[in-house]
């Protein structure tokens, strides 16, 4: 029954695969160097990673060259799609974690980072998303996810606490019931078109019109959960404040940036084709995800009286805020998204920096979590800089220019606007004013009560190395200075867009 | 130095700031009066600069930043924001100067140079987000001065104003959006050019819609009733310096940016909207000033008299016609140093008592004879007396306004008596009457450190109400060319008569686009 | 009668209905797994069959992929479950929530 | 010339400025001299002007720009003519003599210098609210002596009846200036100018609604300034003031100012004569009513306060019917007798340690002989008893009423004539005749300084002799001012009328004498009747003010903002920011930490989503169907 398979070698295009293979080989490299030498610094595997990682990068790069010049490229089967999005969302990935491989060099010990595993599991999980992004095969792409968040589960649990681990299970239980979502709706989706792959099954409902219209939809209610769950879109979003402070703040940081834009790449391959139909059930659900998703846990975060749960529950509100470019669907908006995303990384990553060096080794007495707001109390009397600092990422998120995110806000609401969306962009300038409360509630503890934990400013940054003060130091440079970087990359980023036809 | 005059009015300070936390706290205050010495020297140099015969803008400067979304970095005045930023500069100089002990005095003065680097940005802004960017900046000094410095209620105060404000102007932002989308749409790049925008011509339903998304951010700022409630809390609630500068700069950010972007870019939605504009503006002159004659604490009576002078400034600045608008404007400066004067003498006494209850004094003229010289002089100016600084602005928007309206003036004129009213029984409570009070007995007279600030506001009041000409004149030319655009621009006939024809004045940008 | 895809799809769908019960009503954290490898194999039933139906190979490979996925997520999910059951004792999910709010 | 204008108008102001720097220092007797040596040459100047301005010739200046923006112009300009020159020369000659009397008065006030400071500045706003050629100008000096007004009435700020005075008699004026803005702001946007000769020249041209709203605006002003009904309770409390302070501001120069206004703005009251007419009725009520109130007080300023506040009527009763030249006679020879009977007034109370009712005195004619004759000189010129200043203008007055055909007015006027005679000779014979009743109370009256005595003397002179310059007057004013002569053509009617007028004063002299010089002590029957209330307590009418306005004024302010603002607006904010606050309380239970409840959440997602999915479905299916149910409904 089966042919002889007889590929050329050439037009499989082999080289798609080098971003992803470089941090598996990394992942076993380091696995190798385990079997045979116990006990190494942990200093060397995060040199080692980095080198990887650095070097995905660097292939990134030469592929962003080729881009380019050629345009969106296939190959392996035609599995692997690098477009534009592709590029662009593992410019994103692999960027966030080139900046928090570092962050493992802590000046207090955790003993996760001394497993050579964990470094191994960390590369696979970058591999993981870059598979994720960069095709259009629910296959490939339910593979990238699987992986990338089997690691991530392991990773959370290897922090080695009580909250760590009910985190990770909460997050994997819930992570196998979304999978279950996403392997439905793929599955319907091939019944209805026997294709996996996104742009042949927008041809077929294209060419037949939608004419299994309630079919259709029962496929992408599916798919919008499991999406949802890693887009933390309300009411799928209940994982997030638990595994982000079960999660050690630095591990936090990185689950509010790295595994929501491949999610955002996934669905806006989705549901592009979708939005554009012209069904009009997606665009009121899709509106109203984005709205829910953008005011509740907003709300949620203004009664938060832990750091780490607030900022939890402001990045499921950042979510949606930028789901919002799905929904408008424009080049300007899903330019916007990628905008939106890269200074989110630099402040994001920076603000759960912030907490990282402020973790304690153990919780104090009368303290129920890691980073409760009246710890930071009176912090400029303490710790003037680190409190500066602070302050600084938090008016980035609260949107206040002339720092990182505003400008990403700024052009979001814009292509809102240029969509026709004006209700949707004052409601995102309404939830941004709300957004200000709890950002601002960090700034009023630090600078305007007095501090509890005496005059002594060490508590804010016991956790301080010095890689960790240069990876706040970038991202403060990040936040403060986007102004520089917005233009440039604003050009850059649209060009991707726009050549990937979004 | 003429070229970037303005980059360096406005980057001064925010470098000495920077600069700033070097230098040690003991003398912290010496720098930063040095600082805004210089800062105010040039100020004043680039009023000497300034050529008062051309109505356009002046000192121009461009640099893009966003080029691919028309955001530049884009400065340039006029003569209506030239005051106003020297203003700004002689309030944060006499402001640091005033400063008596002081808890942190470090971290004040860099917080007041970096709050001068927004002032003055505000002003100097002619890019939308630009303007924005400075407009939104200045709340985090004013939000750190009032939570860290100010009364019991401080950080409600402070969050209170700073939420308010923040919300306020986020829906403006979405105004500037959609203004910068409709000139995309018009003539098919971006900007946010304000005087690219003064070129567009919308029709009247956009024109409604946009006028009402940015008067929400200004209304809030300015603060017109029923905005206004976070004001009483703020400047009950800030130091002496915070109020100061909140009531003299800050507050004149929202009439500022009417003149500068409600009228010229919506003309038939400003002649639209004028008389609910006129209805708020009368409740806030006649509504407010009753409610500081209700007020226990001195204050607070100064704080509720700023929004009903606001009142008339708005009510000036709906006028739409040259008088009512130079009228407004130059009442910006004029509240702006009078109401300055005004708390810096509440925070006189309020230093000696800490209490500004006034239940608690009585008798002061007595025992503070040139305090009491002093605030009877700015009392005088807040009442509206000829001769001093806001009779000129008074007396102008009201006579603007008096084209519009008879009997919407005939109401607003009421300012002037019930003015009178708190303003006089305060006074009266506070320094008339017997010595009641033994703690009141021995109160030293107001010393030198207080009245190297308050002489010069003192000078200016009176010199200004005598020869307002030197600010005047370039006043009215500026708003004479917006008045000339904005009749240009109009298009519904009830802006047309409403808004004054020019003949022979020199409109400041054609318009050339059009959206349909 | 003859089988068709119709009754495949009504059976994976109703299997797959079965697993989201148990999903919601299961208090033991063995058993919840237990429910999702319901679910996945309950997709798994319909792909092959889609793909006998299309007769087209894709299907059977997705059913494979997640054949091999399940049982990766059944080796993290156990470790967890040893690891929670050695540090508390029980596997009941209500005792899962020291973190609210 | 110009030099000389500026001199009478700046000199004031050197010496306003020159005692204002000693002004917390404790007496220095120079800023007196100083002063009063200033106010004399503004007087000198004054008078070398009176003589330019006789010769037929006017002074004119712009001294610089004031305001200018628009089609707005307003400078500083000054103009010499008929009417400013005669105000000029009642301004300076009493100030000047007032200063000198203040250096007695004062002597012993620790504010001193603060009130010579005050006094000249009062002065100058007074020279600029009468030299000014615009109405902008004329409001400078307005609210100039208003501020003067404020600050002299509450000199001993101490007191609490004296800042409550102040307080009153600025917001009651400024009351009245909103009517004269608003007048002002009607003739810029009528005439495109605030000049007068410019604004009056463009009148004629304009139609009537407006000139009589200019015409009725302008009067608002007029009647706050001049304490008309019912803006004249501020004039009686005013008294509170230093007795100089009364006699120069509250009886000679400021509270006529309104009258200056209708006198200078003769040109647009002419083309309105109902307005006139009406000020008129209002003036001639005033007289009478003010001259009741009188009858009873038992304050001796109070009673000269609303003397001035009757004679003030006689003025506008004049200006309102046209004959404004009549006004301005009666407001010089008025400024002269009221000044002199206040400055009379305030060395009896120097005698009496600042005691006020005359019931208390009696006798004093034995130990202050020279006040005795100068305030019985300046009393019998207010009742208008012939030869003295009093009988010239008043009778003038009375005539217009009476050739003018308005018998009411006339009427209304006559009788006041009769009790101004009663009240004035009154209080002369309580304070000056009969028993020595001072002793009661312990009191040691001594005349003041001689050169006090010697200061009062030019006014007493002019209260005599200012009605023989009637003629010359006439002919210099009218050369500005309407030309008009009243003349009762039958002589025998003019006699009878003069004769009537002189027997029926001279028999209310006869009857306050009789009933008064032998004064007894109170008359308890007399003080329960009803009119007697109603007089003592000035018609009920400050009573009415305090309770049914400065009250519920002061109440609803309290309402406004314990009630309004914070209680509705302020918490209307709060409440939505508690509303998100509180959702936000409620709504965290959904995150209960239970992952049954997680899982639940998500298939709860999944149900909704699917359900929604399937309506829509089912819409898009039979959405035909449901456009007829929908139709069908009349939706």
């Amino acid at each position: 029954m089966l042919s002889h398979v007889n590929v050329p070698l050439e037009s499989l295009n082999i080289a798609t695969l080098v971003p992803m293979l470089i941090p598996i080989i990394g992942a076993l490299f380091i696995l190798v160097i385990d079997l045979f030498k116990k006990d190494l610094s942990k200093s060397m595997y995060v040199m080692l990673s980095l080198l990887f990682v650095l070097l995905d990068f660097g292939s990134l790069i030469d592929f962003s060259i080729q881009f380019n010049t050629n345009g969106t490229m296939l190959g392996y089967f035609d599995l692997m799609l690098v477009d534009g999005l592709a590029l662009l969302s593992q410019f994103i990935i692999v960027g966030a974690s080139l900046l928090f491989i570092p962050l493992a060099l802590t000046s207090k010990r955790f003993h996760e980072f001394s497993y050579s595993e964990f470094f191994a599991l960390f590369l696979f999980m970058i591999a993981g998303f870059q598979f994720m992004v960069a095709t259009d095969n629910l296959i490939l792409i339910f593979i990238g996810l699987e992986t990338a968040s089997l690691a991530l589960y392991t990773l959370i649990a290897l922090h080695n606490r009580t909250k760590s681990f009910e985190a990770a299970v909460k997050y994997f239980t819930m992570g196998a019931l979304a999978a279950g979502f996403y392997v439905f709706g793929a599955m319907v989706f091939y019944a209805l078109t026997g294709s996996v792959e996104i742009h042949q099954m927008a041809a077929v409902f294209e060419a037949d019109g939608f004419a299994n219209l309630p079919y259709i939809l029962v496929g992408v209610v599916f798919m919008l959960g499991a999406l949802g769950f890693k887009l933390s879109l309300v009411p799928f979003h209940t994982w997030a404040p638990d595994v982000y402070e079960g999660a050690s703040a630095s591990m936090a940081g990185y689950m509010s940036i790295v595994p929501k834009i491949a999610g955002f790449v996934v669905a806006m391959r989705m549901f592009e084709f979708l939005v554009h139909s012209g069904i009009v059930w997606m665009d009121v659900i899709l509106y109203a995800t984005v709205v829910i998703t953008m005011t509740a846990p907003n709300i949620w975060a203004l009664v938060q009286t832990d750091v780490k749960r607030m900022l939890a529950y402001s990045s499921i509100s950042h979510a949606g805020f930028v789901m919002a470019a799905v929904l408008i669907g424009s080049t300007q908006a899903n330019s916007a998204l990628f905008l939106y995303w890269v200074l989110f990384t630099f402040t994001n990553l920076g603000s759960f920096s912030m907490l990282w060096i402020s973790r304690q080794k153990n919780l104090p007495a009368g303290q129920s979590s890691d980073h409760p707001y009246t710890k930071f109390a009176g912090m400029i009397k303490t710790a003037p800089l680190v409190a500066t600092v602070m302050a600084l990422f938090m008016l980035s998120l609260a949107g206040i220019p002339p720092f990182g995110l505003f400008w990403g806000k700024l052009y979001m609401i814009s292509s809102a606007v240029a969509g026709g969306y004006i209700v949707l962009a004052l409601i995102m300038a309404l939830n941004s004013a709300i957004a200000g409360y709890y950002y601002v509630k960090l700034i009023v503890y630090m600078f305007m009560k007095e501090p509890v934990h005496g005059l002594e400013g060490k508590v804010y940054s016991m956790n301080a190395s010095t890689s960790l003060r240069t990876i706040i130091g970038i991202a403060a440079i990040g936040t403060v200075f986007a102004v520089i970087a917005v233009n440039p990359l604003l050009e850059f980023i649209t060009s991707f867009v726009y050549n990937s036809g979004y | 130095m003429l070229d970037h005059i303005l980059s360096i009015l406005i980057f001064l300070p925010a470098l000495a700031a920077v600069l700033g936390f070097v230098v040690h706290k003991d003398s912290a205050k010496a720098y930063g009066i040095a600082v805004s010495i210089i800062e105010f020297v040039v100020s004043l140099y680039l009023w000497f600069a300034f050529d008062p015969n051309v109505s356009g803008m002046q000192f121009m400067e461009s640099l893009p930043i966003v080029p691919a979304f028309g955001v530049n970095y884009l400065l340039g005045i006029d003569g209506i924001s030239l005051f106003i930023i020297i203003m700004a500069s002689l309030f944060t100089m006499l402001g640091i100067a005033s400063l008596g002990e002081t808890k942190n005095m470090k971290n004040m003065v860099i917080t007041l140079l970096f709050l001068q680097m927004t002032m003055v940005g505000v002003f100097a802004a002619l890019d939308a987000i630009l303007f924005y960017v400075f407009w939104e900046l200045s709340l985090v000094p004013m939000l750190y001065i009032i939570g860290a410095w100010g009364g019991p209620l401080r950080i409600y105060a402070s969050v209170k104003f700073f939420l308010y404000t923040f919300t306020g102007s986020l829906i403006m932002l979405v105004g500037m959006l959609f203004m910068a989308y409709l000139y995309y749409q018009a003539t098919g790049h971006w900007s946010f050019s304000i005087l690219e925008w003064y070129r567009l011509i919308l029709p009247e339903s956009y024109q409604l819609w946009l006028f009402a998304a940015f008067f929400i951010g200004f209304a809030i700022k300015v603060p017109m009733f029923p905005f206004h409630t976070w004001l009483p809390y703020a400047h009950g609630q800030a130091p002496t310096i915070g109020s100061v500068i909140l009531a003299a700069v800050l507050l004149k950010m929202g009439t500022y940016a009417f003149i500068r972007f409600s009228l010229p870019m919506f003309p038939d939605a400003a002649t639209f909207f004028m008389f609910p504009i006129a209805v708020l503006a009368i409740i806030m002159i006649i509504y407010t000033a009753m409610v500081a004659y209700a007020q226990e604490d001195i204050k607070q009576v100064v704080a509720y008299s700023s929004v009903s002078h606001m009142g008339v400034i708005v009510l000036g600045t709906f006028a739409l016609n040259v008088e009512g608008i130079t009228g407004s404007v130059f009442l910006m400066i004029g509240h702006g140093i009078v109401s300055g004067a005004l708390f810096l003498l509440v925070g006189v006494i309020y230093d000696r008592r800490h209490t500004k209850l006034m239940s608690e004094f009585g008798g002061l003229a007595s025992v503070m004879p040139r305090y009491a010289t002093i605030f009877g002089i700015m009392m005088m100016a807040s009442v509206g007396l000829p001769l001093l600084i806001n009779f000129v602005g008074e007396f102008l928007s009201l006579l603007g306004f008096y084209q519009q309206s008879h009997i919407t003036t005939l109401l607003a004129g009421t300012a002037i008596i019930v003015g009178a009213v708190y303003m006089l029984s305060a006074f009266k409570k506070a320094f008339f009457g017997e010595v009641t009070n033994e703690k009141n007995r021995n109160l030293p007279d107001i010393n030198k450190r207080e009245l190297v600030a308050l002489i010069p506001l003192t000078i200016i009041a009176i010199w200004l109400g005598i020869y307002p000409k030197p600010i005047l004149t370039p006043i009215n030319n500026s708003v004479e060319s917006i008045v000339a655009l904005m009749h240009e621009k109009a298009i519904t006939p009830e802006a047309k008569s409403r808004i004054p024809a020019l003949e022979g004045k020199i409109i400041m940008q054609k318009s050339e686009a059009e959206v349909r | 009668m003859e089988i068709g895809l119709t009754h495949y799809l009504v059976l994976a769908t109703i299997l797959f209905s079965i697993g989201l019960i148990g999903v919601m009503r299961r208090k033991n954290l063995l058993m919840l797994f237990f429910a999702t490898e319901i679910l996945l194999n309950a997709v798994n039933i319909g792909f092959a069959a889609i793909s006998h139906y299309y007769n087209d190979l894709t299907g059977q490979m997705f059913a494979f992929f997640i054949i091999a996925v399940a049982a990766s997520e059944v080796a993290v999910g156990l470790g967890l479950l040893i690891v929670w059951h050695k540090r508390t004792g029980n596997i009941n999910l209500d005792t899962m929530s020291s973190m609210r709010g | 010339m110009e030099l000389y204008l500026y001199i009478a108008l700046f000199a004031p102001l050197v010496g306003s400025l020159f005692a204002g720097l000693f002004g917390a220092s404790p007496k220095t007797l120079v800023t007196g001299v100083v002063n009063s040596s200033l106010l004399f040459a503004s007087f000198v100047a004054s008078s070398i002007l009176l003589v330019h301005v006789l010769n037929g010739e006017t002074v004119h200046v712009e001294m610089m720009t004031w305001m200018a923006t628009g089609n707005l112009y307003i400078p500083f300009g000054f103009v010499v003519d008929q009417v400013s020159v005669t105000m000029m020369m009642v301004v300076t000659v009493v100030s000047t003599i007032v200063h000198i009397y203040s250096i007695g008065y004062m002597d012993h006030d620790k504010g001193f210098n603060r009130f010579f400071s005050y006094l000249s500045a009062f002065v100058f706003s007074m020279m600029v609210l009468v030299m000014s050629d615009n109405f902008a100008g004329l409001f400078i000096g307005w609210e100039g002596v208003g501020l003067c007004s404020w600050l002299l009435i509450g000199f001993w700020y101490h007191k609490e009846t004296a800042t409550w005075a102040a307080n009153e008699a600025f917001i009651m004026n400024r009351i009245a200036d909103l009517g004269m803005l608003i007048g002002i702001f009607l003739i810029y946007w009528n005439t495109g100018t605030l000049q007068y000769d410019k604004a009056f020249a463009i009148m004629p041209t304009l139609d009537m609604t407006t000139l009589i709203y200019i015409g009725i605006f302008l009067f608002v002003g007029a009647m706050g300034k001049s304490a008309q009904f019912p803006l004249h309770t501020w004039l009686a409390d005013a008294m509170e003031g230093p007795t100089p302070v009364s006699a120069l501001i509250h009886a000679a120069t400021m509270v006529t100012a309104g009258v200056y206004l209708v006198v200078r703005a003769n040109p647009l009251y002419h083309l309105v004569p109902e307005i006139g007419l009406f000020i008129a009725s209002l003036g001639a009520f005033v007289a009478m009513f003010a001259a009741s109130m009188a009858l009873v007080n038992r304050d001796m300023k109070r009673i000269i306060a609303y003397s001035t506040l009757s004679q003030l009527g006689y003025m506008f009763a004049a200006a309102g019917l046209g004959a404004y030249w009549v006004a301005l006679f009666h407001l010089m020879a008025h400024a002269f007798f009221k000044a002199l009977l206040f400055l009379g007034a305030g060395n009896v109370m120097h005698a009496m340690n600042d005691e006020l009712d005359p019931f208390k005195m009696g006798g004093l004619r034995k130990k202050m002989v020279g006040t005795f004759i100068m305030m019985t000189l300046a009393s019998i010129a207010l009742a208008g008893v012939f030869p003295l200043a009093g009988f010239f203008s008043k009778d003038t007055i009375l005539e217009v009423g009476f050739v003018e055909h308005h018998y009411v007015i006339y009427t209304v006027l006559l009788l006041t004539a009769g009790l101004t005679a009663f009240y004035s000779f009154r209080l002369v014979a309580l304070i000056f005749h009969g028993e020595e009743r001072y002793k009661l109370f312990g009191f040691h009256p001594h005349e003041a300084y001689k050169f006090m005595l010697f200061a009062m003397s030019p006014l007493a002179i002019l209260a005599v002799i200012a009605g023989s310059f009637k003629t010359t007057y006439f002919d210099m004013v009218t050369k500005l001012l309407p030309e008009t002569e009243y003349h009762i053509h039958s002589h025998v009617v003019e006699w009878v009328m003069i004769l009537g007028t002189q027997a029926f004063v001279i028999a209310a002299i006869w009857y306050a004498y009789k009933k008064y010089i032998n004064f007894k002590g109170e008359d308890k029957e007399f003080e329960k009747r009803l009119c007697y209330k109603i007089l003592i307590n000035q018609y009920y009418i400050p009573y009415f003010y305090e309770e049914y306005i400065s009250k519920p004024y002061k109440e609803l302010s309290d309402i406004l903002w314990r009630k309004v603002d914070l209680k509705i607006v302020d918490a209307t904010v709060d409440l939505i920011a508690m509303t998100i606050y509180k959702t936000g309380e409620n709504t965290r239970t959904m995150q209960n930490g239970n992952l049954s409840s997680m899982l639940r959440w998500m298939v709860a997602g999944i149900v909704i989503l699917l359900s929604l999915a399937v309506a829509f479905g089912l819409a898009v299916r039979y959405s035909d169907e449901i456009t007829s149910v929908l139709s069908g409904l009349g939706v």
